[in-house]
């Protein structure tokens, strides 16, 4: 957490400094061609997988959606935020009344956004007044209040045994299940919302953004006013997260209070340093991450599951502690020489 | 006499970037020397291999002693006090903590008392702010900190990393003639690494120029103020 | 016996690819039956849940040893169990309950949980895979077979336990006081539910409320508002040990000893009421339905040294100490056998069908007179709740307030 | 269009330290101004007062026509203030070149919705603000480092970065705190033609704090010195150099 | 008048308990300058180990004090095998790192322990002494005493000792602090190591009322991470004080204002926190960090 304003020790490098990376993807065709390879795996790979294959991979881009609502307040701004759970879940509750009450599944889907935004909004008005870890503490209170809340008004929100949801069925022209329709559903919002972030954040305002986290002073001399652009890192973190939770509806057809939970939260938090914090990849690569390392550590020892997430959580961070997203670097380092650089972080 | 510390063929990276390709120099006991050099040429990066914060190749002795391989802690526990480059103080300790860390090693309260004292006459400006925190110092007065907790340590040897930035002239004048006078009464020896070269000259009784990591020129100092170059890059008319 | 439209199985969850006489559904074959649990097995009720998974797997870890259960079709089969964390997140449950449908498992059981199952019912019902013997006291997963056929509890409702005792209350024909203090969730509410249906329009007047969340370390506060009523009764709807523990001692600081319930959850004599000082209240109830292995009065008893044994021989690397969801869950192992017996066909469907025509089966580590019925619908099947009350050694039937 | 600065009466203390007292001072458009003194004197706290990052506890600040204590600090730079930090404050992980773009952002055009959309607007703006800090970069000898991490540079050269930065913003009055601090004496000479040669194509009000004589004569028009949050004496360098007052407080006999 | 009393001594055990982890997490901020989320599960593997030296029949007492000393060597431990790597580092990778530790932590006492709860017996016995209308727990007593008796030892330590003065030089600024010939590397172990010992004292303090189960503490973290951020994370005494304060708001609220109720109780401490750090950023106690330009 960025507790004491040290400048050397900022947050992960932004993507891309390398450089003179393979000259082959300097190339313009080749990466076109690359992304074109990208794009069609993706779109065609759920009909070739089983459901429950689908379905994980409906959750990876779900919650690659909140990571980067929490990557874009946190790794890009540097503003802790314990929070991203409950943004997610008011989304989904936002999303379950409005399918409930029959809605347009488009303007639900707005409101998913926008109330979360509002809410986070008005917190950040407050919040973005504090430094450091003060703004973690508010954001913390999000979660312990928001689940006595979601308890509290039941007939919203089916209390404390939650809600099942069916909505967004395979239309029958698609010819396709309901798996995979959410799953193409899903996938294209997060694609749309990664575009979205990864121009925000390059630019104007994701050089505003990496000010504030790296030194306010400055950003003041330069004319970007920090309390402003937290309370706008804050209202984008919780858009995105009310993204994410309408994705999650989507894919889980079910919400409860617990998935407001802190411990909801923390996981996103760790999912986003794993993947590479203020990097687009990195959010992507948390929610692979997010999804998967359960599952990985279920498969080792279902009755230890979790004991070994947390063993690869910290081996993930032992060889790469910039997270997933700088495996490239590392490889072309330990490549070109192998000269690890150990004495100069001995400081 | 012997050299005490001596710099032989010494390399040093950062990463994979190499920065220094072969620095040698020795500084006798007592005695002082002076590196000068362009920005980035690797004046700091030379005092830093001595002190263990980069990576380095080639062989760096103290006092008969090779000093590759060991940690900054090591180093400065062997009687090396760093001052470093840019504000090397402890931002969120009061000036007198800061004076009491630097002499961290050593265990006569007393004599550690009279030489906070002396440390505070010599730059009355920290005696003003004794118990602020460091942070809040001007640059100037940061920088007087820094080398006050450098003397702090009583060192055997003192490498200044550019110890006048940011000091007034007088300052600048009084702190350097402040050391000359230390070195003289404790046998402190020095590597002074300087930008203002007839500030550092005040003190030193030869230089070595660096050069985009190779020491290029060196001397005592009379025979360097005499060469044109020197003149018109470092000392200037 | 068990209303289903089971008319057409036209929805083919389970499409089973070789055209044999009767296709059997994914997770079993000749001599193997394999099922899930998707249960919290880290976090704060990884305690219960791994008890859940440890129960279970010791029961069919005997019968497998002994050799398999001989099923209905005349096959004997071992039963492999396979079990998912889950957290206690309900995601996770759905998540983790899709793989298991990946991972070919026959049927979803006896998890622990009510959001979670919640959350997998539906889909369990859709998909019509079987999601029996669940370890959760909310009513709806018995409630209404005909919308989820699929879907079956084990242990008695909340509700009813609630009410049981509410019951004895109004038995006593006198007026009473009652200080409520309830998990705010479903668990609470539910015995709350079934207090207050039991003395609707009686002379018992339920005269305080504090609530608590499952995640407080403490509830003293709510202790001292309920003892400044100084109610007759203090009743516990309490989940969590540490809690119910600690409201105990607190009203007896307080000096406030009225008679006491405990839910079957968190009544474990050694567990709680010791450390409680049980002793020190008139009365103490409780509606536990099964024997509590860690009770040293029970130490001889058959039932517990086979489960004990049991326990240590196959469920050790799973836990190694006991809640009464472990003896449920080993329960369940003998409800489920029940089951295979009956089961004539190697489909989720006639294992449906047996599983709801079970009656009167004598389950271990059940209390002597506690069986397991399965053939009235709308009810779990352990359905009998006996209000017993402790006598200062053990829980024995009550004889009324 | 350069701005003109004045200061009235400005104070400033901080639980009983007064480190500014009653300072006024006025540059006027166009020209640079010399701020010396001792180390303590309060130099960088007055570049503070005007940036907006203290607050004078009395006095006014005014660029133009516009009180600068009633704006926001982070308005000021849109009335063209930029300002560098006597020590050098980068972004350490990021590259010379996005350092430097930072110096743009009160240029750019858009809020976050047009940004987001990459509206074509931006994209154009964006692509010039680029060509424009490579420009500057190269001006200032630092043109080999556009793609470099800041902390692979030595410390020497991150203040040309910081100049480089504040002059992306097209400033009408720019404050240095001590740019020549840590260069060469030769580096020092091409510091000073380069802040020539920048005067002539921009029309801009430099303040400047700095210890290096050499520069203070070779580029103010005016000098102003500060001793113990005082005003001591107002002049042109060569009055500042022979004035006791000021060699006794800072200069020192032997220089 | 005697309710009142009561919640408020109810207020500040639970309170305490908070107390008792939250000095920890100061401990740890102090020396290292990181915030530890393991701290939950560092101090319940300690009151394991407690928990296992009095089944082999060692008196309570020896067996925490025992447990205390074997933290600490397990505590510095940790530091030099896993945090070392991550020192000098991006701080949100080093607290991502303390989640998976105490994911890891939790996780293995739960295999060494099993889940569920174990009773720890109390170095305090049950009774209670009247005290203005209110009855009120020795243990109670005994767990507040304790807090205190550590906080007061933890501002001496860091204000009054050479070795605290290290500890905090090395926190702030490791470079600087190792060229002052200040064995970096030994001292974060030390930090570390003593953040765990306190965690063992806290665990095994709290343990007989919270029952021993792998996860004794994860709410109990929460809240006592609010209150070493409200206290001002870099005071012993903010935090406890903070800790007091979140314990005796919750009770007050929940029993006097009835719209909030119990469920919703904890969101009047927090919110009047929030109001305290906007007026104060530094916490209660904390020294308002000075910035400088
Ligand atoms: N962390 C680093 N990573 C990579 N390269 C570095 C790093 N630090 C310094 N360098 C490079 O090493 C070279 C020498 O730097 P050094 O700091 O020693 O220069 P210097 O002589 O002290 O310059 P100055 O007068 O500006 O302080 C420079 O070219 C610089 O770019
Ligand atoms: N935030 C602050 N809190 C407390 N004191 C401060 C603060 N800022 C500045 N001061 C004090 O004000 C005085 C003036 O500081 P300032 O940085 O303005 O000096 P300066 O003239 O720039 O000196 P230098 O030449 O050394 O940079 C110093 O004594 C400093 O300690
Ligand atoms: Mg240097
Ligand atoms: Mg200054």
């Amino acid at each position: 957490m960025s507790g004491s304003p040290r400048p050397g020790a900022a947050t992960a490098a932004p993507a891309g400094t390398g450089g003179r990376l393979t000259s082959v993807l300097a190339n313009r065709w080749v990466r076109v061609g690359l992304a074109l390879v990208l794009v069609a795996l993706v779109l065609g790979a759920p009909l070739n997988m089983t459901p429950y294959a689908v379905y994980q991979m409906t959750m990876v881009a779900v919650f690659a959606v909140a990571v980067l609502g929490l990557n874009i307040v946190m790794g890009y701004t540097g503003q802790v935020s314990l929070g991203q759970s409950a943004f997610l879940g008011l989304g989904a509750y936002v999303t379950a009344y409005g399918v409930t009450h029959g809605w347009n599944l488009v303007l639900t889907f707005v409101a998913a956004c926008a109330l979360p935004a509002v809410i986070g909004w008005l917190v950040a008005l407050a919040a973005a007044r504090l430094r450091g870890l003060a703004i973690a503490m508010v954001t913390i209170t999000l979660p312990i209040v928001g689940i006595p809340l979601a308890r509290r008004f039941d007939e919203i929100t089916g209390g404390s045994g939650g809600m099942t949801v069916a909505f967004l069925e395979a239309p029958s022209w698609s010819g396709l299940d309901n798996d995979q329709w959410r799953y193409y559903v899903v996938v294209l919002v997060a694609a749309a919302f990664f575009l979205l972030a990864s121009n925000l954040l390059r630019g104007r305002i994701g050089r505003a953004f990496a000010i504030v986290r790296d030194n306010e002073s400055v950003a003041m001399a330069m004319g970007v006013s920090p309390y402003r652009y937290k309370v706008l890192a804050f209202t984008v973190s919780a858009l995105f997260g009310g993204c994410a939770g309408f994705l999650y509806l989507a894919g889980v057809q079910y919400v409860s209070p617990e998935t407001l939970s802190f411990h909801t939260a923390i996981n996103i938090l760790a999912a986003m340093v794993i993947g590479g914090s203020a990097t687009i990849v990195g959010s992507l690569l948390g929610g692979l991450y997010y999804v998967f390392v359960p599952f990985v550590a279920a498969q080792v020892n279902p009755n230890r599951a979790a004991m070994i997430s947390g063993i690869i959580l910290l081996v993930i961070l032992f060889v790469l502690p910039g997270g997933l997203a700088t495996l490239p670097r590392t490889v072309r380092r330990l490549r070109r020489g192998g000269s690890s650089s150990r004495a100069a972080a001995d400081g | 006499m012997s050299a005490l510390l001596e710099l032989d063929d010494v390399t040093a990276s950062y990463g994979h970037v190499q920065v220094l390709y072969g620095v040698s120099l020795a500084v006798e006991d007592g005695g002082a020397v002076g590196i000068l050099g362009a920005n980035g040429a690797g004046k700091t990066t030379t005092l830093r291999a001595i002190s263990g914060m980069v990576r380095t190749g080639g062989s760096i002795t103290f006092d008969g002693m090779s000093l590759v391989g060991l940690r900054p802690d090591q180093v400065a526990r062997l009687g090396i006090a760093h001052v470093p480059e840019g504000r090397g103080t402890l931002g969120h300790l009061t000036v007198k903590e800061n004076l009491l860390v630097g002499a961290y090693q050593r265990k006569n309260r007393a004599e550690i008392a009279q030489d906070v004292e002396r440390c505070l006459d010599l730059f009355p400006n920290l005696a003003d702010r004794i118990s602020a925190s460091a942070a809040s110092l001007s640059g100037g007065e940061q920088q007087m900190l820094a080398v006050a907790r450098g003397i702090m340590a009583r060192p055997r040897l003192l490498l200044l990393d550019e110890a006048s930035l940011g000091l007034a002239p007088s300052t600048a004048a009084n702190v350097y003639g402040a050391i000359g006078r230390l070195r003289r009464e404790s046998s402190l020896s020095m590597l002074v690494v300087e930008q203002n070269a007839a500030l550092a000259f005040t003190l030193v009784e030869s230089a070595t120029v660096l050069e985009t990591g190779r020491s290029v020129l060196s001397g005592p100092k009379e025979e360097l103020m005499g060469k044109d170059e020197i003149r018109r890059a470092y000392l200037g008319s | 016996a068990c209303g289903r439209d089971s008319g057409g199985g036209g929805g083919g969850g389970g499409g089973g690819e070789d055209g044999g006489a009767v296709e059997s559904s994914p997770g079993i074959t000749e001599d193997q039956i394999t099922f899930g649990i998707t249960t919290p097995m880290s976090g704060p009720t990884a305690g219960p849940g791994t008890c859940t998974v440890a129960g279970v797997t010791a029961y069919m870890g005997r019968r497998n040893a002994e050799g398999g259960i001989e099923f209905g079709d005349g096959r004997t089969r071992t039963v492999e169990i396979r079990s998912y964390d889950d957290a206690y997140d309900p995601a996770r449950a759905v998540s983790n309950f899709r793989q298991m449908i990946n991972d070919g498992v026959f049927g979803n059981i006896q998890s622990l949980g009510t959001p979670t199952n919640l959350a997998v019912m539906p889909l369990a019902n859709e998909q019509q895979v079987p999601q029996v013997f669940l370890t959760t006291g909310a009513s709806q997963f018995s409630a209404d077979p005909e919308a989820n056929p699929y879907t079956l509890g084990f242990v008695p409702t909340y509700v009813s336990e609630g009410e049981a005792f509410g019951q004895l209350l109004v038995d006593a024909g006198e007026p009473i006081t009652v200080a409520v203090l309830a998990q705010n969730d479903d668990f609470g509410n539910d015995y709350v539910e079934g207090l207050e249906s039991a003395i609707e329009g009686s002379d018992v007047e339920i005269v305080a409320r504090a609530t608590y969340e499952p995640a407080d370390t403490a509830v003293d506060a709510q202790i001292t508002d309920l003892a400044d009523s100084g109610a007759d009764v203090f009743f516990n709807a309490n989940s969590q040990h540490n809690l119910a523990v600690q409201s105990l001692l607190q009203a007896q600081q307080l000096g406030w000893t009225p008679r006491v319930f405990l839910p079957s959850n968190t009544s474990s004599v050694t567990d709680v009421l010791e450390p409680g000082n049980g002793g020190a209240f008139p009365g103490v109830f409780t509606t536990a339905s099964s024997k509590d292995p860690n009770d040293p009065v029970y130490a001889e008893d058959e039932d517990v040294v086979q489960f004990q044994e049991d326990m240590a021989e196959y469920s050790s690397d799973i836990t190694t100490t006991f809640v009464p969801h472990c003896a449920w869950s080993y329960a369940a192992g003998a409800a489920l056998e029940e089951a295979f017996t009956m089961m004539e066909e190697p489909t989720r469907d006639s294992f449906m069908e047996a599983v709801r025509s079970i009656e009167g089966l004598d389950a271990p580590m059940l209390l002597d007179g506690v069986t397991i019925n399965t053939t009235e619908p709308g009810v779990p099947p352990i359905n009998e709740v006996v209000v017993t009350e402790f006598n200062g050694e053990k829980y024995v039937e009550s004889e009324g307030y | 269009m350069a701005t003109r600065l004045t200061l009235r009466d400005v104070s400033l203390s901080f639980g009983g330290i007064h480190v500014l007292q009653d300072v006024s001072l006025e540059a006027e458009p166009g020209t640079v101004l010399g701020l010396v003194g001792p180390n303590g004197a309060g130099k960088t706290s007055l570049f503070n007062c005007i940036s907006g990052h203290y607050r004078p506890t009395a006095g006014s600040v005014r660029l133009d026509d516009v009180d600068a204590l009633r704006l926001h600090p982070s308005r000021l730079a849109g009335v063209g203030l930029a300002r560098t930090f006597q020590h050098p404050a980068l972004q350490l992980n990021a590259t010379v070149l996005e350092n430097v773009l930072l110096g743009a952002h009160s240029r750019l055009p858009g809020g976050p919705v047009s940004w987001s959309l990459r509206l074509p607007a931006t994209a154009r703006a964006e692509r010039e603000v680029r060509t424009d800090a490579r420009e500057l970069l190269e001006r200032f000898g630092l043109g080999w480092a556009v793609s470099l991490r800041a902390d692979e540079l030595s410390h020497g050269l991150h203040k040309g970065v910081e100049l480089c930065r504040a002059m992306l913003s097209r400033p009408s009055l720019l404050l240095l705190d001590e740019p020549a601090a840590g260069l060469s004496h030769g580096e020092v000479e091409q510091f000073i033609a380069s802040i020539r040669d920048l005067r002539q194509d921009h029309d801009v009000t430099i303040v400047v704090v700095e210890h290096h004589m050499g520069v203070i004569a070779a580029l103010t028009d005016k000098v102003v010195v500060l001793d113990h949050g005082r005003k001591l004496m107002e002049g042109t360098a060569e009055e500042a150099r022979k004035d006791p007052r000021v060699v006794e407080a800072y200069l020192g006999v032997s220089a | 008048m005697a309710r009142f009393v009561q919640l408020v001594v109810d207020g500040l055990a639970t309170g305490s308990i908070y107390a008792a982890l939250a000095l920890a997490i100061v401990l740890v901020n102090r020396a290292t300058g990181l915030i530890n989320f393991a701290q939950g599960s560092m101090a319940v593997f300690s009151t394991y180990i407690a928990f296992s030296f009095v089944q082999t029949g060692l008196p309570v007492a020896v067996a925490i004090l025992l447990a205390v000393v074997v933290s600490f060597f397990f505590g510095a431990f940790i530091e030099r095998v896993v945090i070392r790597r991550f020192e000098g580092g991006s701080h949100d990778v080093a607290v991502v790192v303390t989640v998976g530790l105490f994911v890891l932590l939790a996780g293995i006492s739960g295999w060494l322990w099993s889940y569920n709860h174990r009773e720890f017996p109390s170095l305090f016995p049950l009774d209670s002494v009247p005290v203005a209308g209110a009855a009120v727990g020795l243990r109670n007593i005994g767990t507040i005493v304790t807090v205190v008796a550590v906080m007061g030892l933890l501002q001496l330590l860091f204000l009054k000792t050479k070795l605290g003065l290290a500890l905090r030089a090395v926190s702030g600024n490791q470079t600087s602090s190792a060229l002052s010939g200040l064995p970096v590397g030994r001292l974060l172990m030390i930090g570390w190591g003593l953040a765990a010992a306190l965690g063992a004292i806290g665990g095994a303090l709290v343990a007989p009322k919270l029952f021993l189960t792998p996860s004794m503490l994860d709410f109990a973290l929460v809240y006592a991470l609010a209150a070493a951020i409200l206290g001002g994370l870099d005071s012993p005494v903010g935090a406890v004080v903070a800790a007091w304060f979140i314990g005796v708001a919750e009770n007050l609220a929940g029993g006097y204002i009835s719209f909030i109720g119990d469920d919703l109780k904890i969101a009047v401490p927090m919110a009047l926190m929030f109001l305290i750090l906007v007026v104060r950023p530094q916490g209660l106690f904390g020294h308002r960090e000075v910035v400088r330009v």
